[in-house]
């Protein structure tokens, strides 16, 4: 078999097979030399990206894929000799998953190019690749796994190269406490996302989310199964950083390293992609679907309004933007949250799909744009030394490369045309307003509120009298940040490339659980 | 019949060794305490047909984690004081 | 749909950003224009200068406004909020998981009433 | 260091959990247990060595690099072997019932567990063993070093 065959054949298994060699190479590879280490773990980042890019034209292509570790063929689904049931470990590909596996494959890529600049006077720095590769292992393990026990396990990888990443520069003492609270939370989340596996196990006799959605669909929704539901969602929720959940947020991203928090917020995107994948094809079969899209609508609008608010509040440049990173997934809450209210009726189709683009949509901006802009906390931190925005100022006059990044990732976030944050927020405010006119009031308002505490940032670090006499940052850091630009105003102006092959496509894969129930146990081959 | 009676006695000392082991001032005899908890854990899974979670339980639980508290412990103090 | 079509049709209405970046480009030259139109003989530096009630500032008034003094009556006019907002963040990884149990707590309860199918 | 009687009984103890751990590592793929719970037991073996003789001691038999090296060498073991089968799918197992090393077929019906056996997944046993017993000893070995830079 030739090469090209295998990587098209084995595309799902690779893109978490890669960076896991080379999270457990880095440490060996290290001996060989900085340069020899660093070298190897772009290859595998990029090698990833390649991957994920893969995996998005082969659903776009082929629809829904499946891969089943250690079966022969690769797509046996559900082995003959089983009694239907999907035993294996299984990987289920649909639009969504593809979606976040992208991001996740791309902020690793940039975050990775960024820390080799930003970490180069650090000890220990073969240990924080390998652990970056891990959470990229993670972020992709949990946007492709279409089991349900898999699932728990890259979230805790997830969760635990996370909070090790975050204790890496230990700031004395701050960073370690910041990652033990992280730590604490999060294994208290995935102890009861454990429980709700359990019960599900016990009530249906299986892990595939395919296959314990059809039998909750057969039997019914039972009282285990709400309860199993609520511990899944309401854990997830509080892994995306939902308020009033979300106080862990704000302690994580702001001590981590440089780059870090730009990926940490694609890291909490993979739990919002598995409160939506839980909710759309896993329990969206059989819960009332309003409530639960009601529930989505709550958090998201106490995430934007509170976040926003406590935003302004900040004088620590990553604190205050780890509140916008709250105050943003709030967005994506509300936008997917109408979608789920409306299935199944006739609004769906008039602007409840519609909503739940632009939410999707706004997931993969918010990576960019928040990605860009914790990049460029991480610069000025690797120049001024504090993060303390009392102490900055006039840094516009010798870091201007920053500065024009800065301003970029500031007016998308805040949703200034014509930058990518506009067409997200746009579709979201059109079509949440016909569902009730006050979701997208709060919205707009947070939206201004959101402008008027960068426009705080940016007074206070960049204008005003020259106080540091300093560089601009390595090469690296500047060509990361660039690239997170080109797509943010790419997106800005061409929003469609974004909606054609990544956006609508997820949306309609996660209000179709019935196309991927049958993709799985359809039996394969 | 008499496994049910071992399983209830094994509860009951769980209960026991893990309501002793919060209110006990002696960190020392907290560690042992929760050691001891492990170990009628595992004895747990064994009665109900997990021999390999039981192994785990007993490796990790009674084995290791205790050993790691004994040692931080003995490096801290040894009684809770009031702050 | 032609991806590199930037127009988006959302369910009131539509939304191009090369509409939007050529109506404000022109806009630009328009200002451009007026700007070049204006008296040539105008005296420099003075009109650009900052002046308090008229009077030229005094020496060290050029200094940074803190990040902390910025947005000082909006945080003023939401005292109560905010007052509430800091009790809620206290910092203490006991509230974080007390918190996101109560939560559970509280979607059991409301889950248990309209959750079901 | 503590007493003599603690000396004692984990020289009589030491060898006896070494070995137990090694069997269940080895025979993973027939009886309960596999490599994590025969690392796991391995390692509290050296965690009983450790705590009897004190670090200054031990810190002369075991050396904290060979214990991550072991890490590193288990883990690329297992992500090796489930490359290996990638023509056919990832984690493929391509020795059972090869007649390879591990390659034996199973006589159908009740029989007393050949070791030779189930392919790959005593090979995979025995690299996550080798991770977990480096894995968790080293986490004794760095407990004990930094204790002991607390004390100074």
């Amino acid at each position: 078999m030739n090469p090209w065959d295998l990587i098209m054949n084995n595309a799902p298994a690779l893109a978490i097979a890669i960076p896991l060699l080379g999270a457990f190479v880095t440490p060996l590879i290290n001996r060989a030399g900085r340069k020899a280490m660093l070298v190897w773990v772009i290859a595998v980042l990029a090698f990833t990206e390649f991957i994920a890019l893969l995996l998005v034209y082969q659903v776009n292509t082929y629809g829904i894929q499946v891969y089943v570790f250690g079966a022969n063929p690769h797509t046996l689904t559900v082995p003959p000799d089983s009694g239907g049931i999907p035993v294996r470990i299984i990987f289920t590909i649909d639009g969504m998953s593809a979606f976040t596996a992208l991001i996740s494959a791309t902020l690793g890529l940039v975050v990775g190019i960024y820390s080799v600049g930003s970490e180069k006077f650090q000890t220990a720095q073969e240990k924080f690749f390998a652990l970056l590769l891990l959470l990229v292992v993670g972020m992709m393990g949990m946007a492709l796994t279409g089991d349900i026990f898999n699932f728990f396990v890259f979230l805790e990888i997830n969760s635990l190269a996370a909070a090790a990443l975050v204790s890496y520069h230990l700031n004395k003492g701050k960073a370690v406490e910041a990652a033990f609270k992280y730590a604490v939370v999060s294994s208290i989340g995935a102890l009861m996302i454990l429980f709700a596996i359990a019960i599900l196990y016990g009530e249906y006799d299986a892990l595939n989310m395919a296959m314990i959605a059809q039998r909750m669909y057969q039997t019914g929704f039972s009282t285990y199964d709400m309860i199993a539901m609520t511990l899944i969602l309401v854990t997830l929720a509080m892994k995306c950083g939902a308020v009033p959940m979300h106080y862990w947020v704000p302690d994580g991203y702001g001590e981590a390293p440089g780059g870090t928090s730009a990926i940490l917020v694609v890291a909490s995107q993979a739990s919002l992609y598995g409160l939506f994948r839980m909710s759309f094809t896993v329990f969206g079969l059989s819960a009332n679907t309003s409530s639960l899209g009601w529930f989505m609508i709550i958090l998201g609008l106490l995430s934007m309004f509170i976040g926003v608010t406590m935003a302004f509040l900040q004088h620590d440049i990553k604190r205050l933007m780890a509140y916008h990173a709250v105050s943003q997934t709030g967005y994506m809450l509300l936008g997917v949250g109408v979608g789920l209210a409306t299935l199944g009726t006739a609004a769906f189709n008039q602007y409840g799909l519609y909503a739940m683009e632009g939410g999707i949509f706004h997931i993969i901006n918010h990576a960019l744009y928040k990605g860009l802009l914790f990049l460029t906390a991480g610069a000025i931190i690797y120049r001024v030394g504090t993060s303390d925005l009392n102490k900055m100022g006039g840094l516009a006059h010798s870091m201007k490369f920053t500065a024009v990044f800065f301003l970029i990732g500031a007016f998308a976030i805040a949703g200034i045309p014509p930058f990518n944050g506009f067409a997200s927020k746009l579709m979201i405010y059109e079509s949440v307003y016909q569902l009730n006119p006050f979701l997208a009031i709060v919205a707009a308002i947070v939206s201004m509120l959101t402008l008027a505490s960068f426009l705080k940032v940016f007074h206070s670090a960049f204008l005003g009298p020259k106080i540091y006499d300093v560089k601009e940052v390595p090469k690296s850091m500047l060509f990361a940040m660039s690239i997170l630009a080109f797509f943010i105003i790419l997106f800005g102006i061409f929003p469609n490339i974004a909606i054609h092959y990544l956006v609508a496509p997820a949306a309609h894969a996660l209000a179709n659980p019935l196309g991927y129930i049958t993709k799985v146990l359809g039996g394969g081959a | 019949m008499i496994e049910d009676i071992i399983q209830i006695l094994v509860l009951i000392g769980m209960m026991i060794t893990a309501y002793l082991s919060v209110k006990s001032r002696d960190l020392m005899e907290c560690a042992i305490l929760l050691g001891v908890f492990s170990f009628l854990l595992s004895l747990e899974f064994f009665i109900l047909q997990a021999p390999d979670v039981a192994i785990a339980e007993a490796g990790i639980g009674a084995g290791l984690t205790t050993a790691i508290f004994v040692m931080a412990v003995r490096k801290t103090t040894r009684w809770e004081v009031e702050e | 749909m032609n991806p590199l079509v930037p127009t988006i049709t959302t369910p009131s209405g539509v939304w191009n950003p090369l509409v939007w970046l050529m109506v404000f480009l022109l806009s630009l030259i328009i200002a451009l224009i007026i700007y070049m139109r204006g008296e040539k003989t105008r005296k420099k530096g003075m009109q650009a200068g900052v002046f308090f009630s008229g009077d030229r500032p005094p020496e060290g008034m050029d200094a940074h406004i803190a990040a902390h003094n910025i947005g000082w009556g909006f945080m003023e006019a939401l005292r109560p909020y905010y007052r509430a907002m800091r009790k809620m963040h206290t910092g203490i990884i006991n509230d974080y998981v007390g918190w996101f149990l109560g939560i559970l707590a509280v979607m059991l309860i409301i889950f248990l009433f309209w959750g079901g199918a | 260091m503590m007493s003599k009687i603690v000396r004692t009984q984990a020289n009589f103890l030491y060898p006896f959990i070494l070995i137990f751990g090694f069997y269940v590592v080895a025979h993973g793929h027939i009886t309960p247990g596999g490599g994590f719970q025969g690392g796991a037991v391995i390692a509290t073996g050296v965690a009983l060595v450790a705590v009897a003789y004190g670090y200054d001691t031990i810190k002369k038999w075991i050396k904290k690099t060979h214990l991550t090296a072991a890490e590193g060498i288990g883990l690329l073991c297992f992500i090796i072997t489930a490359f290996i089968g990638l023509s056919t799918s990832f984690f493929y197992n391509f020795l059972a019932n090869s007649g390879l090393i591990f390659g034996n077929r199973v006589p159908y019906g009740i029989n007393p567990g050949y070791l030779n056996t189930a392919g790959t997944l005593p090979i995979m046993n025995l690299a996550v063993g080798i991770e977990v017993l480096g894995g968790l000893s080293v986490i004794i070995m760095y407990m004990m070093a930094y204790g002991r830079e607390v004390k100074q």
